[in-house]
């Protein structure tokens, strides 16, 4: 094949496909299996905390009524700004605004850190409540809202792995974004070639999917019972 | 020579002969269809081989051959669906009336209490025809029961009560293994099953050396750890009466309902606040960490036994206690 | 990116494009990638082998003499683990996909060359890490971690296997998704679906599998190794965790993995088959869509491994309706190759001697998995020698021999050389054999109530277990055997040519082995698939 | 886009109420549009839409058979006959 023998200078076509139609297609499909990986992956972790709730629903009631709603929701929103600026990101690059693009994914960048802020801060205020599973782990109020703390601890450690799996998205997530603002800054991406913004945008959006789930199931199961 | 080589179990139980008669069938139609293509390979590849038949004669398939071969295996396997499904209901549903044996199983050993208190250790002596029922818990990893000459085997789980049945047809002495690997000396978790005539039996009980049967004891854990303070014999308890509760279903205070089994109880004890009889506050303290797999076992033997007709009068019941059809 | 482009001389091939360790270790070269597999999968397929020898003298006695029981337990552990995680996961898809599927459709490599890099070396850090802690004392939680022993009760280095399997299960995802997404987008111009070899097809569904499954065990097997580090509570009875909710997350996986396992060696038999009678496969697009409905129905069959372990009767009714569901697509299999041999012009050829054995294994594997899926029987027989019979049927009698059967195939495009055929007759013979004898009288022990994993037995199961170990060491002879003739032909084979089986497919229309670039010029396929009515017959075939 | 901001203090409102499923749609809701057009499904290939409902069909069986077995636990456990 001609192609590839002709290096095309800025947007590099790998020499096994054929033209960049296919390999954009490729990379992006490529892309939405990862995330088919990605939600089965987080899925597991669903299925446990659905047996759990569905066992031990006051012991799930309890443990919610310690998270603080209000910064769950600004991070709910928080995220899906950052998703908004992604996506406007992803559209920039696409009609060659690179410049604009790295204004977008610096904001989404900011959000993301927000994020992890927010988070980092209930982390903490759990963490000095030992509400980490654990041999340290305690449940104050288990008497009173009569409910087995161990089943609590159970809440509690689907609570950090879920969460915690998903703030190391975000994390990652944002070393991603980083690359691509560096190599966006570097002028690599034109409407020819954005693959890796768009996959990268796929990433971010997926990650913002999963608490969009993650905070009304952790978060809102229920205020009525014991207040 | 051929008493070193045994090739088929014993059959020591009722369910054993319907569970053999599965199996035959299995075999017949598996040797059928493996013969069938081992025979049709063969003829191919012996008419067809190149040097008789050097030129292959193209086929490309056919529709009525396909729907045959697909729908053949689903009609027949259907019928091995049918008649397995049978058998595991007998298997899963012990009858009523069944003699109870609770079990328990920890690394690397199998402890038994028979209903009248006697104990035992890696062996489990019962009367031949007559339907037992083991219930069983594990102290520490999941362990199985396994009697392959019965043909049954369950799971024990730690954390609640699974149960198998069996009714001895033969009198013998027969392998116990655990069947679900669990740690270092797995397979020295054997025991045997001694089956004998009823008369033996109960001079095997006389003997057994036993200290009060199993509700007796969960009667004395009963009010020694205080349970029956709230637990009492009247409406004014500030838990639930348990007279002729078990084997009935329980409404619950969130509006579901339960069936008070053995599991139930298990739970009640050690897990007090996750299912509560509507009426009543969730004021009961866990009891964790604080009876032993075998005091469980007391305890739910003495609820049962609240529920059993001539227990009636022990409680003291304000209502007509359980018929006889609540175990 | 795009690398340095060799010119295609006639000689210039993969293997003699760069020669030195870093030609080969930073290759994104999808047939040098197969080569690293192949290598990394040989070792070991032998440290598993070595295990379950010493399982095999170990149960010659009744007593547990030769090892404690202790070593025992790690020695079916890690015999389990590598095999099904390191070999048999791989074996066909990482070796025979990686170098095979991008040649069968026409395209210069798999979409992902550098994923595809990565996911070798991802294997190898999760190889590296169950190694490590076999050496380093090894684990004895049985290949399946069930909780709560392997998350409370064991004290040998869980973690680490742990570990190792979770990485490996990146290796698995990232060479399905890029087989997925090569079989999608990168077949050359006429490759239509229907036109594409069986072997693609099954690989395909196997990605399936390997995409929307392994995710669920990694997540699982981190929570393992998360409550063994943190003791956090989600599989502990003592905190009100249920230790069967791991069997469900477990098998969700493990048990279309069996599949993974099977899928391509299914797909490599299509390929033999329809070779050595000169004849296009017999229902083409029954056996191909019987590929898809194995991967799609083997998800819905998991709880059959624990219908005696403390579910609910209701669920066990469905799961077992359903197992039988997924057996019919394997019938439909079985009986489409054995009519594809009907009026053929069949060679015995070492690939088909496997073939053959193939097809009879697997038929007796899957039978007694009928036996299993029927719930009175199961009752029975699982947990005992019946289902260790039956899976080896399955994975050795069905999997290996496919392995092997596509390996000799396929040899001679590999490395352009062709086995001593002699040699390979023999080995393929002593396999079948001692296969057999290993594993036959294991059924009936099963059947007779030996349970699995048990170091020491009963006296009145010795015989069969003196036969089984006989049986073993003969299959022992017949692995080592191919190992010595394919190393021996590397140097001395006869050369094979492009086309040594006058095969049809595009792997055969490039030369052995195939330069880097697999084809000159891209095909351009207007025929369809096994046309061998078109295949002009040659006189005189290499190699014989 | 701005109807997703919207949807979270939908949420808000909720908060008292113990209904999960109106919490679950919301969510649902949400996920779709962030689907549909920040990852541009609305307007991608068929193959890619075919993908994700895989995905989810997928992720149904894994909690639903689960369910099954969990769900029922209660039943036909009583002796028989």
């Amino acid at each position: 094949m001609a192609t590839s023998d002709i290096e095309i200078a800025e947007h590099s076509l790998q020499h096994h496909f054929a033209d960049m139609d296919q390999q954009k297609d490729a990379s992006t499909f490529g892309m939405w299996l990862f995330l088919v990986t990605e939600i089965m992956f987080f899925g597991g972790l669903f299925c446990a905390y659905l047996v759990y709730r569905a066992t031990y629903y006051q012991a799930f009631v309890a443990g919610s009524q310690t998270m603080n709603i209000w910064l769950g929701a600004t991070n709910t929103a928080v995220l899906i700004c950052s998703s908004l600026s992604m996506a406007l990101g992803v559209r920039c690059a696409q009609i060659g605004k690179t410049k604009m693009m790295v204004v977008l994914l610096l904001i989404t960048i900011v959000f993301g850190f927000g994020f992890l802020g927010i988070k980092g801060v209930e982390y903490h205020e759990h963490w000095i409540n030992h509400q980490f599973p654990g041999p340290n782990f305690q449940f104050e109020g288990a008497e009173a809202g009569g409910v087995n703390p161990q089943n609590v601890q159970i809440y509690f450690s689907l609570y950090w792995a879920m969460t915690g799996l998903h703030a190391l998205h975000m994390i990652i997530g944002i070393g991603l974004v980083t690359w691509i603002v560096i190599a966006g800054a570097r002028g690599a991406y034109s409407p020819d070639y954005y693959s890796p913004v768009e996959n990268v945008g796929l990433y971010w959006h997926f990650v913002d999917l999963v608490w969009i789930y993650l905070f009304p199931l952790l978060y809102l199961i229920s205020k009525k019972h014991g207040g | 020579m051929w008493k070193n080589l045994p090739l088929f179990p014993e059959q020591a139980s009722s369910i054993a002969g319907q569970v053999d008669g599965l199996y035959f069938l299995l075999v017949a139609v598996s040797a059928f269809f493996t013969l069938l293509i081992f025979a049709l390979v063969f003829v191919f590849a012996v008419k067809y081989r190149h040097s008789a038949h050097p030129k292959a004669q193209q086929i490309e398939g056919s529709l009525p051959l396909e729907l045959t071969w697909t729908l053949i295996p689903l009609g027949i396997s259907m019928i091995f669906f049918a008649w397995g499904a049978l058998i595991y209901f007998q298997q899963a549903r012990p009858p009523r009336g069944s003699m109870e044996v609770y079990a328990v199983a920890k690394q690397w050993m199998w402890k038994f209490e028979h209903e009248t208190g006697q104990r035992e250790i890696n062996q489990l002596h019962v009367p031949v025809n007559r339907d037992v029922r083991v219930i069983m818990s594990s102290q520490d990893v999941i362990h199985s029961f396994y009697v392959p000459a019965f043909r049954i085997k369950a799971d024990v789980l730690p954390g609640r009560f699974t149960s198998a049945w069996f009714r001895a047809t033969k009198v013998g002495t027969y392998h116990l293994f655990c069947a679900e690997y669990c740690g270092t000396e797995h397979s020295g978790m054997i025991g045997e099953v001694v089956v004998m005539e009823p008369t033996a039996y109960q001079a095997w009980l006389a003997n057994g050396g036993a200290t009060g049967t199993m509700a007796a004891n969960g009667k004395e854990l009963f009010s020694q750890l205080g349970c029956a303070t709230c637990h009492r014999f009247d409406t004014q308890g500030r838990g639930p009466n348990l007279t002729g509760v078990f084997g009935k279903p329980v409404q619950l205070d969130d509006g579901r309902t339960v069936m008070a089994d053995e599991n139930y109880i298990r739970e009640s004890i050690l897990n007090p606040q996750a299912k509560v009889v509507a009426g009543f506050k969730p004021i009961m303290p866990t009891f964790q960490g604080q009876v032993t797999e075998e005091s469980l076992g007391a305890l739910v033997s003495y609820v049962k036994s609240l529920a059993q007709p001539q227990q009636k009068a022990a409680g003291g019941t304000p209502q007509p206690a359980a018929t006889s059809d609540s175990n | 990116m795009a690398t340095a482009v060799q010119t295609t001389v006639e000689t210039d091939n993969y293997l003699n494009n760069g020669y030195g360790l870093k030609s080969w270790l930073l290759t994104k070269d999808h047939k040098r990638i197969a080569i690293l597999y192949l290598i990394s999968i040989t070792a070991m397929f032998f440290v598993g082998g070595f295990f379950a020898m010493l399982i095999r003298l170990e149960l010659l006695t009744p007593a547990g003499d030769l090892v404690s029981s202790d070593t025992y337990n790690k020695l079916f552990t890690m015999h389990g683990i590598s095999m099904i995680f390191f070999f048999l996961i791989p074996s066909v898809p990482a070796v025979l996909g990686n170098f095979l599927i991008p040649l069968m459709i026409g395209a210069k490599d798999l979409a992902f060359p550098r994923l595809n890099l990565a996911s070798w070396y991802i294997y190898m850090i999760g190889a590296i890490f169950a190694l490590v802690s076999m050496i380093s004392g090894g684990v004895d939680t049985g290949w399946t971690f069930y909780t709560p022993f392997s998350t409370t009760y064991s004290n040998t280095h869980v973690i680490g296997a742990a570990l190792g399997i979770f990485i490996a299960g990146f290796a698995s995802i990232f060479t399905g998704l890029n087989f997925i997404v090569t079989i999608h987008r990168m077949r050359a111009p006429g490759m239509t679906w229907t036109r594409l070899p069986l072997f693609c097809w099954s690989n395909y569904a196997a990605s399936i599998i390997m995409v929307l499954g392994t995710p669920v065990v990694a997540i699982t097997i981190l929570l393992v190794a998360l409550e063994r580090l943190f003791h956090i509570g989600v599989f502990n009875p003592a905190l009100g965790g249920d230790p069967l909710l791991f069997q469900h997350l477990f098998w969700f996986y493990s048990h279309p993995a069996v599949y993974i396992m099977i899928l391509p060696g299914m797909g490599v038999i299509s390929e033999i088959v329809t070779c050595f009678s000169r004849k296009r496969v017999f229902g083409y697009e029954f056996v191909a869509l019987a590929s898809i409905a194995i991967a799609v129905l083997g998800f819905l069959v998991w709880a059959h491994h624990m219908f005696v372990a403390g579910i609910s009767v209701y669920a066990a009714l469905v799961f077992s309706l359903l197992s039988y569901l997924v057996a019919i697509p394997s019938a439909v299999k079985v009986f489409n190759w054995t009519a594809t041999l009907y009026k053929g012009s069949i060679r015995y050829d070492t690939p088909m001697l496997y073939a053959f054995g193939f097809i009879g294994l697997f038929t007796v594997g899957g039978l007694t998995g009928v036996f299993l899926a029927s719930l009175g029987v199961d009752v029975h027989v699982t947990d005992t020698y019946f289902v260790v019979a039956h899976f080896h049927y399955v994975m050795v009698g069905g999997m290996v021999l496919a392995y092997m059967a596509g390996l000799h195939f396929w040899w001679p495009k590999i490395t352009g050389r062709m086995y001593p055929e002699g040699w390979a007759k023999l080995s393929a013979l002593l396999v079948f054999v001692g296969f057999n004898l290993t594993f036959f009288p294991q059924f009936i022990l099963g059947y007779m109530g030996m349970p699995r994993r048990y170091h020491a037995y009963p006296p009145e199961f010795q015989v069969l277990n003196v036969l089984s170990t006989a049986g073993s060491s003969v299959l022992a002879v017949g692995y080592v055997l191919p190992m010595i003739y394919f190393l021996w032909s590397l140097r001395y084979g006869k050369p094979a040519g492009p086309n040594p089986w006058n095969a049809v497919g595009l792997e055969w229309m490039t030369p052995s082995p195939p330069p880097t670039h697999n084809f000159d010029e891209t095909p351009v396929v207007t025929w369809e698939a096994y046309d061998y009515e078109h295949q002009p017959e040659e006189e005189v075939r290499v190699g014989h | 886009m701005v109807l997703t901001g919207v949807t979270v203090f939908a949420s808000f409102i909720e908060l008292g109420d113990w209904n999960i499923v109106l919490a679950l749609t919301i969510a649902s809701i949400k996920a779709t549009l962030v689907v549909l057009f920040f990852m541009h499904l609305y307007y991608s290939s068929k193959l890619t839409k075919v993908t994700m409902i895989a995905a989810v069909f997928f992720l149904f069986l894994l909690l639903a058979l689960s369910m099954t077995d969990y769900l029922t636990r209660g039943w036909l456990t009583n002796p028989g006959r």
